[in-house]
């Protein structure tokens, strides 16, 4: 009994210049609002960029992105729908809003599945916005899909950097590409620059904390003109 | 009409399962869908049949739909999965992602969503038979 | 081939005359800060309390409470020791500072394994510390050990509360007892009590945005002194 | 030595299965435990001595310790644990807890510590044998 899934992520990934999986380990650090505005500042830049919401559980990069009405084409496979520019998708076009309770295991069920069967077509960039923790979903990506980066988000606090601290030196171990460390909502009298230096990682900038961001969520036009996108303009200016 | 991408996948593993079995003349390969992922037979088939490249132009694909079971992991009960009851869309979106069925299966006896697919979720080859070089005349 | 774990966890817990699962589904909206703040402040009202870390691969709670070379004892089981009047458990005990990965089936096998070999003893509350996502975490503990309270923590950010009210009518629609909301760095403006009350279900009360609240970790005592343990101090009143 | 407390939840469990089974007398009962979590083998066995209650007074404990095995998701690779060669505190941390080998072990060839224990892990029960009340004379 084999499942047949699993030999075809390669080929389904294929044509993608770059994956870039912006991940943390710690929630609520700004992970999905910088996945979100990374991908479409990119695609403002002419790069033709996919976007995909890997927190299954508690996506949010639809409610950022403002996405309503729109459904997935399906054509020998599942084309993620044009949304502001981006090849978008998310797991709530079939969960809706309701909860999907999700266990590790049906996780990576979910994961293989859609990786299967998504035809993403030739990207120059596929950002994935990624669950927090160091579980399945980081541990499939590197299994499955191999040639993510991880561009790693922190904030200035302990708290957030203890656990990134940890996933540095797991991604070292492991050998997985880092492409550097984003500080966001930055305090004053921060070390987490110095800190992400000594480790060895690049260090791609810092973001704000910007008070006006939150009222710009589901408004795409609005976000880009606010001093978070301001912030992440620069940073992919480091990021190529 | 995503049976098309997976029809794919399961090409790609049958090439892949007679390379490492040096396996030369593929003849069978059995092969079994879940009932829960609702994919269109037909379909499937024609994609099957479509998609066959060369080296496995003697294979018959043989296709099986099997039941789903489900296990609720608070009561232990089993059941079955049934189409019946459910709206279009939901059933639409099981098609496309069978653990989204969390968002809308409970258990029916104790009314948790924490419940295990133990039988019939996706896609599996079961088998590939066919002749190895070494074996003909 | 039976697993001889499970069937002792309720004897374990039995003792325990309320546990409190501190939860979101978000992350970083304050969980841990208040779980920590919040089996202080019971404790110092002596109450005979525990605090169980259950993020395990991103634990903060011994950040926060200042934890350093303390070991549980093992007398047949093991015996969380008593840090600031907490009986307290992390898997730091055992992880250090190194990265841990884990599946959700290996959660689940070390949830299974501390809850039936950890002995609380006689508590009058024992808090538990959630990870973020709606996933193994929360599906064990209402698998196992079954009688726990939710107490439900959310922003003011709608990014938020859309995990939080999709959690909230799962559990609605587990007739798993919700204490109530909290709401954490309450901006201005915000309708999140309001909603919480159309759902029915209750509002523990808001913790303001504390500018000093990050330079009290790791020092309990100065952690006590700010105006977010005030504020928590309020919550507690109406929780009894 | 919380062997204490794992004894226990096995005589929970030979209680629960002998009612379950209508089992009457207990008469053999076999446990393995992995090699992993390096349980005191005489702690152990005492432990279930002293708490053996009454209905369990002809039962008589067998305890087997089995290798652990682990496989790597990524490259395949599969091994035995082996204590050697590692620090004492941290054979004494994955002895109170097996998972928090994923913080120490690596696969020997891939150096993922995405690895599954395949075998070996902890501590099950793997029969119960008995006499019931209906195959008495
Ligand atoms: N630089 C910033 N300034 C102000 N608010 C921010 C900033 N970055 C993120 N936020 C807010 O913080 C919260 C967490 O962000 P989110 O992207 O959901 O984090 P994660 O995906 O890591 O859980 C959201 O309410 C978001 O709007
Ligand atoms: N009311 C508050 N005021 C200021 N900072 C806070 C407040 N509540 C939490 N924080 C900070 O927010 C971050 C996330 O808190 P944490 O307790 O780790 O959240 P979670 O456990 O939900 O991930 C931490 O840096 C914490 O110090
Ligand atoms: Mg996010
Ligand atoms: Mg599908
Ligand atoms: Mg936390
Ligand atoms: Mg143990
Ligand atoms: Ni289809
Ligand atoms: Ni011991
Ligand atoms: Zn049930
Ligand atoms: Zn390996």
């Amino acid at each position: 009994m084999i499942d047949p899934r699993v030999s075809i992520i390669q080929d389904r990934v294929g044509d993608i210049n770059r994956i870039i999986a912006v991940t943390s380990g710690k929630g609520g650090v700004g992970k999905s609002l910088l996945a979100s505005t990374l991908a479409l500042l990119l695609a403002r830049r002419g790069r033709s960029t996919g976007l995909f919401d890997l927190d299954f559980t508690s996506p949010s990069t639809h409610f950022i992105l403002g996405v309503r009405e729109t459904w997935p084409i399906e054509d020998k496979g599942i084309i993620p729908p044009l949304i502001h520019g981006l090849r978008y998708m998310s797991v709530v076009y079939y969960s809706k809003n309701r909860a999907m309770p999700l266990r590790g295991i049906e996780f990576s069920n979910a994961f293989i599945e859609l990786f299967s069967v998504i035809k993403w077509g030739s990207l120059d960039f596929l950002i994935v916005d990624m669950p927090p923790g160091i579980g399945d979903a980081m541990l499939d990506l590197i299994r499955f899909v191999k040639r993510a980066e991880f561009l790693i988000v922190t904030t200035s606090s302990p708290l957030a950097f203890e656990t990134v601290r940890k996933l540095i030196s797991m991604l070292n171990e492991l050998e997985a590409p880092i492409l550097g460390v984003v500080e966001n909502m930055k305090m004053e009298g921060s070390v987490v620059k110095q800190e992400v230096l000594r480790l060895g990682v690049n260090f791609l900038g810092e973001i704000p904390y910007d008070p006006v961001v939150e009222n710009s969520l589901g408004n795409v036009c609005e976000l880009l003109k606010t001093v978070f996108a301001d912030s992440v303009n620069k940073i992919i200016e480091k990021m190529e | 009409m995503h049976e098309w991408a997976l029809a794919e996948s399961v090409i790609k593993t049958v090439l892949k399962v007679a390379e490492e079995n040096s396996i030369d003349k593929v003849t069978e390969v059995r092969i079994r869908i879940g009932e829960m992922q609702q994919l269109e037979h037909d379909v499937f088939k024609s994609a099957l049949l479509c998609l066959k490249p060369d080296e496995l132009k003697d294979a018959e694909f043989i296709v099986e739909i099997a039941k789903t079971k489900l296990r609720c992991g608070v009561c232990n009960h089993e059941w079955l999965f049934q189409k019946e009851g459910f709206e279009e869309d939901v059933l639409e979106s099981i098609h496309f992602l069978p653990e989204v069925s969390h968002a809308y299966i409970k258990c029916p006896i104790c009314g948790s969503p924490d419940f295990e697919i133990i039988e019939g979720r996706g896609i599996w080859v079961e088998s590939v038979k066919g002749v190895r070089g070494s074996d003909r005349p």
